[in-house]
């Protein structure tokens, strides 16, 4: 008889992603039983609410247990239960709350259908990220990048009426198909090279050995960072970026943005800083190179874009850059500088699209020329924009200058001064193009005046433009006040990924 | 019969390095979104033959457990991705390369 | 007693202080005056001021020699690092003769400016600049350190700015206050300097410690420092290569020429070197650059007059040569003589500048002395105060221009400056000349003031000078006569107009007895010696000598006077035909144009520095400068179109990036592994 | 000195006022224009009242507080006092309400512009009292925001341009001192283990702890900052742009206290930082100096548009402050400094009368222009008066500014002093016929109907320019509170530089001034 | 048995034939034709390197069922048409090929014949005594790889809500932006028919 030991299961270190599967798979059942008249969706969403609740609930319980006992690992070693996981967590967790909310008007406004089983594939989504977030093999990774990565994919070409949604959704497939295997082809080399996937099991390996023959494992490390790469949109991989943040519907966008990119520097984070530390003289080159060309070209793609979409696409690209720098560093500073940076991205990136959201428009396109005089005409949202955009270029004192301040200075103690120059150079260019958008809003009045039918339509309906929905402003409210929270006083949310940069 | 000598995993390899090279400059140069899938598939496949070479060359199981997984990634992948191709021929029975899809860009 | 005049000395700063309450009244509230209150008041504060300064000169006369030097400071003005600035007053001989001249000659002045501004528009402000103009000389007279007296000297400055430009209306007025303050600028350069040096010398600016410490000074200080002062007399006092702004300030009115313009400010350049002689006196190159400065300065600003149609660019340039004189008498060590030479030069070059007002007044604003003559019919005082301070310039005893040229002069030959008694001597050939010229064609000869009807009267209007900077300076040599256009008879001026001219005047007059060269009778000397010590002038060897000396003189200016005398005494038979044109020929245009000094500066001017000034501001800073910080943004902005090219929208390409970034990372993988 | 933290109640005064005037109706903008003018008197009364307790004859920092702010980073909430940034600050609360004031006529959004001129107000306080690097960075870059807000908002035709440049060519100078910052404190990490960002304890620390060349390359990263923001030829450019599209109200700020931001950062740190680096770059930096004095006026003497005359002129003024700075000389930092209190006030004058003009004839272009003297005489009065207090006539707070930083750049480095000296020369040049083209002549078409400066105007003006005759007539009070901490300067180069020749003339036994570090 | 390398060779060329088949086939039906050709080829190809179940299950999974997914969806949308033989994007050709030919002789030359460097058997070894090699693999799924095998089940039901959601009928009308984009097609059609004749 053959037989199986099957390996403790310690479900407290499951539960936040068995929390969020069960959810996704309650919806699906209620979709599936429900009569056709009955309202599937708002329940859809409560249960998805709720589910990422009770899911935050065990994180917090995760984060008391590894703060008092320390990291640990979990099921045949394929769980890394550390701060860092928790930390990743509940970024991913308010990041798939808050696209929630804004996704709840947006979907009956735009009359996109399957509404329930979207609910449910974001909350598979956040899963599989939860997953990537605690991944200590390799294999892990590669599933939860796809447990993460095709519900994305269907995400994105979700409104299926629209030919730029469903653009984007066979542009991300494409392309992440053809990188998810070139990150498992990295994989593969590795195991040959270590003859291992498990992340401890490779560190030890390379701390024991000296390699003679390197060439596989480099190889390996290279296509790693390349998939990996692919998914936080660093340059040169980054193409699919704009096109597909510009057609997806925008809260499935400020998802993307915000909830895969903490997911994709996770897996980046956790494998360069344990399993290939021994390696970081290599990988800092690399990631060097990749910093800058990001840095660069996310920043200078940037400038002359016109749809705002886009634009805060390629400023993703950009922020993806600044977080590269913290990760290229190698330090402790460098871990919990860029874990500051991708929770402070997440709230930034989710207000502005939460802003994009309330702009409306009929087919998900916002020229930035729309916004003509937005200061005079809505003052609130073009306020909240201005907001939000200088936020995105680092002013202080907002959350942003909070953010790029860590980075800087990880290079700065790490002295990774090209990269520290070319930080706040790019910041500077940065700044070019929010402030074009801000211009717009409020300095282009004179130049050409806002058509008077339009001034006047708007004037007499007395609400010209699609009013914002509660849970909107809900989500815009926490963006804003997180960010200006953590613009003053950065404290808590530091030593916060000071405690989580503890990696296992 | 001759002895059946082993043969050393650098073949295999190579062959797999081969296959992926022709799988991604397949992805590259086709224009028609399902043979794109199937170079992918192409590329999967070779990483499939060096987990396999590993695996007999490390006498380790994960080589070959690994297999399992990237086989169910495939299958999922192309489910969802064949359904995208489906919903956008459902829209525009016309123009059914990569390149007629370029309406984001710049 | 000592102590209360000690106390009295105390209260110096009421000296300036009651023109300033003038000013600040008539600014804030001479609108509300009115007319005439606003002149008189101006004018009673300058004679309280007159009076104040004649105690104050009792008090400090009062005192023994050796002590009359007294310092009351205010308060602290300046104090920084090791240097400490009092605001503080300094009454010396020096200090007090300078304030008698300016509120004495300040007050006739005022008075005389009550009629003559009559019925302008802006009569109070123009008393307000006025009184504030005496308060700035004082403090500079007064003041106990060069920072001081810097003040004063910006202060006249600006005053000078604000009357030369008091009519603002007109074109000309307004070029010429700005060109005035602007070349006094290029003077106060070295002044500030100067002071640069003075506190690197002695680590002070006060008058005092100058006087103790300048002796232990190195004499390559002493010069730069006396030569960087003398740079801003040469400013102040118009001396040549400066000089050029002084005949352009004759746009401002009458008063304003004679009281700024000849008696008090241009007078304050010899002011500053008889102060600062002990930087001077240590610097024996820095003495002779005066002398000879001064000297031609009396020569060529001479040459200059002796063909001005203008009344008053005559004076002008008169002033100027006087100038030079008084600096050729310091430069020479005669530091009391050229005080003196002040004092007489304020009253007759007042009263001659008075005169020429009264002229101008009278005639409707007529100032071609080619369309006046036999004025004297008309304003039998004026012509006879004119005339006393034309025979006082000329330099014909008794009259005190003849003992201080004299004494000048005398000074240069004895000091064995024979270059410079030269060209005092003939400098003294052309004043008689010019000043004769000017009286005999505005007071004698043919009336040509009166239309002619015959002749269609080429009626050339005064172009219009542009508003520039660089516009060509006001020189009047050459340009056409102005038509004639009086219908009546000129008048003569009013009493308060009449009365200061003929008192100024008679104090041109009388003057000499200030200073006679006899033993015991140099009065102003003695007077002066507690400020210039046991310095003396170089004395005749033999009353003989001196005598000689004197005769040659009084003949070289009788000649001046003859010349002048034989070719206008019966004015002019054609206004548009002056007979010294055709006996001088080239020589006459040359003079006419000021040298061409005034022109070929504004051709510099508005030639290649101003194409200069042009492309460094249009070119270099907007193009190139600017240009190239557009031009990094504009290179960068080129990247980003760049970029967006690349983004074609095709799935493919962007595989195509992903597979390039992978084998160009695997490249680097293998050179990573080369190298071990 | 007094548990009352009355720092931090100055720079916390307008940023409330900004969010109280938030509060108000959008339209009753007269009740935000109150409420504006009442939270910047309120910050000028703090200001003043700091003054007045402001202690003599000590040069070190006053009324400190220092607070943790995220510890992790060793970035601390420090504020104090001390002699250069004294004026500073009530030169800033002066300005802002009388700004407010004369911005009286703008009816476009006033709310908003109210709420960002006091932002304003609270950032460039916060700079010149943060003692810590990166709050002295945090304000320093959100002074931007505001400042842009105001450009864009109510400036003229080429506001964008305007904005956009002033933005992103300042924040590129910053991007260097950021980087700076950084990489300084984190030596000082690696050398002593501790992590901080209090420029004192860094300051202590510099010369001994670092290289003279490590010295050279941060001492650049600060001064691109503070350059670009000064601004030094050839890092002008942004100036007369911004100048000529900024409100009225926002030219008197920039002119008269963010220009200072520049040389203030040179003084605090600069000079404190890296003495070594300030010593042995000092002839460059004076020979950036007097090129702005010089090419500053003659390229101001070619402009068409009055406004920019200003601001060239302004370059010329910092030109300086620089000279008087980089001197290195008690007789120079007291003049640059005393500069930077008397610019603010000749200089906010004349773009106040400027704008006057602007608001009656809509164009600022010299030659539309012509005998204003004579229809409106109070108002070319009060020009009158600014531009010679602006040209250094003495009397005038100018003037005590320019002998003193002249005096200290001459005594260390004299053919400096001399070129720079051409500068009072050359700003007579272009100020005065200006105002020869302006003012002179006899007015024609719209010139004639020009209205007299009314009660507010005059209210706005006549403030600055009796300041600056009573400093000018008697600066110690000010000369008293800057000279202490410039003493500790020069004793700070003299203890820590070897190679620091003073001149004679500036040499005294500075041993016995209290409160230096 | 014929000796391995025969059969690697074999199998191996025919692998590649296939996989060059399914780039260069014009017509979509022959590319999956020549993967389904590949994919057996490396299902021997398994077996020689003792991966029977995996073998199995390749052509079981694969070809079986992804390669008639394939199929199937060419028939269902008639896209069976063949791709014109000039590349509109001049320098994509060549440079895919360049890129794919350094990478292949970058992995290569990396690797320089010494690809394996780990430590043998780190999870239990494949060949042991007693036991089959199926067994251990399949040991090794339940046990080491318990976390992912799991999480492949979620996978499963991703793809299937995401291809139904995808592809079931939409009560919808397309936007005006696509029967813009559908009329531009028709037009661009004409126009290539005009050409032709």
């Amino acid at each position: 008889m053959i037989e199986i030991a099957v390996p403790r299961v310690d479900w407290y270190s499951i539960a936040p992603v068995v929390v969020l599967v069960a959810a996704a798979l309650l919806i699906i059942l209620f979709k599936a039983i429900a009569r056709d008249r009955v309202r599937t969706y708002e329940p859809a969403l409560l249960i998805g609410v709720l589910g990422l609740a009770l899911c935050a609930f065990f994180l917090t319980k995760q984060w008391s247990v590894v703060i008092d006992d320390g990291p640990a690992d979990a099921l045949a070693h394929m769980i890394a239960l550390d701060g860092f996981s928790v930390f990743i967590s509940v970024i991913v967790i308010i990041a798939a709350i808050l696209m929630l909310l804004l996704s709840s008007e947006y979907l009956v406004a735009r009359g996109i259908e399957s509404r329930p089983e979207y609910v449910a594939l974001v909350l598979m989504s956040a899963a599989g990220m939860v997953v990537m977030a605690s991944a200590n093999d390799l294999i892990v990774v590669f599933v939860a990048l796809e447990v993460l990565s095709i519900p994305l994919y269907v995400l994105a070409a979700y409104d299926r009426t629209r030919a730029r949604s469903l653009e984007a959704g066979i542009k991300y497939f494409v392309l992440g198909a053809f990188s998810s295997a070139i990150l498992l082809y990295g994989v593969a080399l590795i195991y040959g090279a270590t003859g291992t996937t498990s992340l401890e099991g490779i560190q030890t390996f390379l701390a024991t050995r000296v390699l003679i023959h390197e060439g596989t494992l480099l190889a390996g490390m290279v296509l790693l960072l390349v998939g990996l790469a692919f998914k936080v949109a660093a340059v040169p991989f980054h193409m699919w970026t704009p096109d597909v943040y510009e057609g997806s519907p925008s809260p499935v966008t400020a998802f993307m943005a915000s909830a895969t990119k903490a997911a994709g520097f996770a897996a980046l984070l956790r494998i360069l800083y344990t399993a290939l530390v021994q390696y970081s003289h290599d990988w800092r080159q690399l990631l060097f190179a990749l910093a800058l060309v990001t840095l660069l070209g996310g920043t200078v793609g940037a400038l002359w874009q016109t749809d705002l979409k886009r634009l805060l696409a390629y400023s993703s690209i950009a922020h993806a850059g600044y977080i590269l720098i913290g990760v290229q560093a190698g330090t402790t500073q460098g871990l919990q500088s860029a874990l500051v940076y991708l929770f402070v991205y997440a709230f930034m990136t989710i207000g502005a699209f939460a802003i994009v959201v309330a702009l409306g428009g009929t087919d998900d396109v916002h020229a930035i020329s729309d916004l003509r005089a937005y200061g005079r005409r809505r003052p609130v949202v073009a306020g909240l924009l201005a907001f939000f955009l200088l936020a995105q270029a680092g002013i202080p004192p907002t959350a942003g200058f909070i953010a790029k301040l860590g980075v800087f200075a990880a290079a700065a103690e790490a002295q990774s001064y090209a990269l520290l120059i070319a930080g706040v150079l790019t910041s500077v260019i940065g700044a070019f193009f929010y402030l074009k958008v801000i211009l717009t809003m409020y300095a282009a009045e004179d130049e050409q005046p806002v058509p008077d039918e339009l001034e006047t339509a708007e004037l007499e309906t007395g609400t010209p433009h699609p009013p914002v929905g509660l849970p909107v402003a809900a989500v815009l409210c926490v963006c804003v006040a997180i960010t200006i929270w953590i613009g003053v006083l950065p404290t808590i949310i530091i030593d916060f990924a000071r405690d989580a940069s503890l990696i296992l | 019969m001759i002895a059946a000598a082993r043969l050393s995993e650098t073949y295999y390899l190579t062959f797999a390095v081969i296959l992926f090279g022709i799988g991604a400059v397949g992805l590259l140069v086709r224009r028609n979104v399902l043979v794109m899938f199937m170079c992918v598939e192409l590329m999967l496949n070779a990483v499939n033959v060096t987990f396999v070479a590993f695996a007999r060359a490390l006498n380790d199981v994960t080589g070959q457990a690994i297999v399992f997984f990237v086989l169910v990634v495939a299958a999922a992948e192309v489910a969802v991705g064949l359904a995208i191709i489906v919903a956008i021929f459902r829209r525009r029975r016309n123009g059914a390369t990569a390149d007629d899809i370029d309406l984001l860009q710049g | 007693m000592p102590t209360t005049a000690l106390e009295l000395l105390d209260l110096m700063w009421i000296v300036p202080l009651l023109p300033l309450t003038g000013a600040v009244v008539l600014l804030f509230a001479g609108k509300r005056i009115g007319e005439p209150k606003a002149g008189w008041l101006a004018t009673a504060m300058m004679a309280l001021a007159f009076v104040w300064s004649v105690v104050m000169f009792l008090a400090l006369i009062s005192l023994p020699g050796e002590e009359r030097k007294h310092v009351s400071d205010v308060f602290t003005w300046l104090s920084a690092g090791n240097l400490k600035v009092e605001l503080g007053f300094l009454a010396d001989p020096l200090s007090i003769t300078w304030i008698l001249l300016v509120t004495g000659v300040g007050s006739l002045i005022h008075l005389y400016a009550v009629g003559y501004m009559k019925g302008d528009e802006r009569y109070s402000r123009f008393f307000a600049y006025f009184n504030l103009f005496a308060t700035a000389m004082l403090v500079l007279v007064l003041s106990s350190s060069f920072l001081l007296t810097f003040l004063g000297w910006e202060g006249v400055g600006l005053c000078s700015y604000l009357l030369v430009g008091f009519w603002f209306e007109r074109p000309r007025a307004s070029s010429a206050s700005l060109k005035a303050f602007v070349t006094n600028r290029v003077g106060d350069f070295g002044f500030m300097i100067a002071m640069f040096f003075i506190v690197g010398a002695i680590g002070s600016l006060d008058y005092t410690e100058m006087a103790a410490q300048a002796g232990g000074i190195s004499k390559d200080t002493a010069t730069a420092i006396a030569l960087l002062l003398f740079v801003g007399c040469i400013g102040k006092s118009a001396q040549i290569g400066l000089h050029v702004w002084l005949p352009d300030a004759m746009e401002g009115p009458t008063p304003v020429s004679a009281l700024i313009h000849a008696a008090t400010m241009v007078t304050a350049g010899v002011f500053l070197v008889c102060r600062a002689n002990p930087f001077f006196e240590r610097s024996d190159i820095a003495l002779d650059v005066v002398a000879v400065v001064g000297a031609l300065t009396a020569l060529l600003a001479g040459t200059v007059a002796l063909v001005q149609p203008d009344i008053k660019r005559v004076l002008a340039y008169s002033t100027v040569s006087q100038l030079g004189y008084m600096f050729l008498a310091v430069g020479v060590g005669a530091y009391s003589i050229a005080v003196f030479f002040v004092l007489a030069h304020a009253f007759y070059k007042a009263a001659l500048f008075l005169g020429s007002g009264t002229v101008i007044h009278g005639t409707e604003e007529t100032q071609d002395v080619r369309r006046m003559g036999g004025l004297r019919k008309y304003m039998p005082f004026t012509a006879a105060g004119f005339a006393i301070a034309w025979l006082t310039i000329a330099g014909l005893p008794p009259f005190s221009g003849f003992w201080a040229k004299d004494g000048v002069l005398a000074a240069a030959f004895y000091d064995e400056s024979y270059f410079v008694w030269a060209i005092g001597l003939a400098a003294a050939l052309l004043t008689g000349f010019y000043m004769t010229r000017e009286t005999m064609l505005v007071f004698a000869g043919n009336e040509r003031f009166r239309p002619e009807p015959a002749s269609a009267d080429s009626a050339v209007d005064h172009a219009l000078v542009e508003h520039d900077i660089t516009a060509s300076p006001t020189v009047d040599y050459g340009t056409a006569v102005a038509p004639a256009h009086l219908g009546h008879d000129p008048h003569e001026g009013a009493p308060t107009m009449i009365f200061p001219v003929v008192v100024l005047a008679g104090l041109a007059m009388v003057a000499g007895v200030l200073e006679l060269p006899f033993h015991g009778l140099e009065f102003l000397t003695h007077w002066l010696e507690p400020t210039f010590g046991s310095h003396e002038a170089a004395k005749p060897s033999s009353f003989l000598s001196g005598f000689g000396l004197s005769m040659l003189a009084v003949a070289v200016g009788v000649t001046g006077i003859a010349l002048a005398f034989r070719l206008y005494r019966r004015g002019l038979e054609d206004p548009r035909v002056d007979p010294i044109d055709a006996k001088l020929g080239p020589v006459g245009r040359l003079f006419g144009h000021a040298w061409y000094y005034d022109e070929g500066i504004a051709a510099a001017v508005g030639g290649p520095l101003r194409r200069g000034a042009l492309w460094t501001a249009e070119v270099l800073d907007q193009k190139i400068i600017d240009g190239a910080v557009n031009g990094v943004a504009r290179g960068v902005g080129a990247a980003g179109t760049g970029i967006r090219r690349f983004q074609t929208g095709l799935v493919r390409q962007y595989a195509l990036g992903i597979a390039a970034g992978m084998a160009a990372l695997l490249i680097w993988a293998i050179w990573r592994v080369g190298i071990n | 000195m007094g548990d009352y933290p009355i720092l931090t109640a100055i720079v916390a005064t307008p940023i409330l006022g900004a969010l109280l005037v938030l509060l108000t109706p959008a339209r009753r903008p007269e009740l935000a224009r109150a409420v504006g003018l009442m939270m910047s008197m309120a910050t000028l009364g703090f200001s003043l009242l700091l003054l007045w307790k402001f202690r003599t004859n000590f040069g070190g920092f006053q009324y400190l507080e220092h607070n943790r702010w995220f510890d992790s980073l060793g970035v601390g909430y420090i504020v104090g006092v001390d002699g250069f940034s004294l004026f500073m600050i009530v030169a800033t609360a002066l300005l802002f309400p009388i700004g407010l004031l004369a911005s009286a006529r703008i009816e476009h959004r006033a709310k908003a512009y109210v709420f960002w001129f006091l932002m304003l107000e609270g950032a460039i306080l916060g700079i010149f009292l943060s003692l810590d690097l990166i709050a002295f960075f945090v304000f320093w870059e959100a002074m931007l925001v505001p400042m842009y807000f105001l450009i864009a908002g109510w400036g003229s035709a080429n506001r964008k341009y305007a904005a956009t440049k002033f933005f992103i060519y300042t924040a590129a100078g910053s991007a260097f001192l950021l980087a700076a910052m950084l990489v300084l404190a984190f030596l000082h990490q690696s050398d002593t283990g501790t992590l901080t960002f209090d420029y004192r304890v860094l300051a202590a620390w510099t010369t001994d702890g670092m290289s003279s060349s490590t010295e050279y390359w941060l001492f650049f990263g600060f001064m691109a900052a503070f350059a670009i923001k000064a601004p030094l030829v050839p890092f002008h450019t942004w100036l007369p742009d911004v100048h000529t599209e900024a409100p009225t109200a926002g030219s008197v700020v920039l002119a008269g206290v963010i220009l200072k931001m520049g040389a203030y950062g040179v003084l605090r740190f600069g000079f404190e930082l890296f003495p070594r680096a300030s010593e042995h770059f000092a002839p460059l930096f004076l020979t950036l100096a007097v090129i702005g004095i010089v090419y500053g006026s003659i390229v101001a003497a070619m402009q068409k548009d009055a406004k920019r005359i200003i601001a060239y002129s302004s370059v010329a003024h910092m030109g300086f402050i620089l000279l008087g700075i980089f001197s290195i000389t008690i007789f120079g930092l007291d003049g640059a400094v005393f500069t930077m209190v008397s610019h603010p006030l000749t200089t906010g004058a004349l773009f106040l009368v400027i704008g006057m003009l602007y608001e009656r004839r809509h164009t600022r272009q010299i030659d539309q222009f012509g005998g204003i003297w004579k229809s409106a005489p109070k108002l070319t009065a009060l020009f009158l008066i600014a531009m010679f207090a602006g040209i250094g006539l003495p009397a005038f707070s100018g003037f005590v500014g320019e002998f003193l930083a002249l005096l200290g750049a001459f005594a260390a480095h004299r053919w400096w002093a001399i070129v720079a000296t051409t500068g009072v020369i050359l700003g007579a040049v272009y100020m005065l016929w200006m105002f020869q083209r302006v003012f002179t002549g006899v007015p024609e078409g719209e010139n004639l109907e020009i209205a007299d400066a009314n009660g507010r105007e005059m209210l706005v003006v006549v403030p600055l320019l009796a300041l600056s005759l009573f400093i000018g007539i008697y600066p110690s009070p000010v000369l008293d509170r800057v000279e202490p901490t410039v003493k500790c300067v020069i004793r700070n180069f003299e203890t820590r530089t070897t190679t620091i020749q003073r001149p004679v003339s500036d040499r005294m036994d500075l041993s016995g001034v209290k409160g230096c570090r | 048995m014929l000796p391995e390398v025969v059969l690697f060779y074999l199998f191996g060329g025919l692998a590649l034939a296939g996989a060059l088949g399914v780039v260069l086939m014009r017509n979509p039906v022959h590319s999956a034709l020549s993967l389904v050709g590949v994919l057996i080829s490396i299902a021997v190809l398994f077996i020689i390197q003792d991966a029977q179940l995996l073998a199995a299950v390749q052509v079981i999974v694969y070809a079986g069922a992804i390669v008639v997914l394939f199929l199937f969806v060419i028939m269902l949308l008639g896209v069976d048409r063949e791709e014109s033989l000039d590349d509109p994007l001049k320098s994509q050709r060549p440079l895919a090929i360049a890129v794919g030919v350094i990478s292949v002789a970058a992995f290569v030359v990396l690797a320089d014949a010494n690809w394996t460097s780990g430590d043998l058997a780190t999870r239990g070894a494949l060949k042991q005594a007693r036991t089959s090699n199926v067994e251990a693999v399949a040991n090794s799924l339940f046990t080491t790889f318990l976390w992912p095998f799991q999480l492949t089940a979620v996978l499963l039901v991703i793809a299937v809500i995401g291809g139904v959601v995808l592809a079931r009928r939409s009560h919808l009308p397309a936007r005006e932006e696509l029967r813009e984009l559908e009329e531009q097609d028709q037009l661009d059609e004409q126009d290539s028919e005009a050409g032709k004749t």
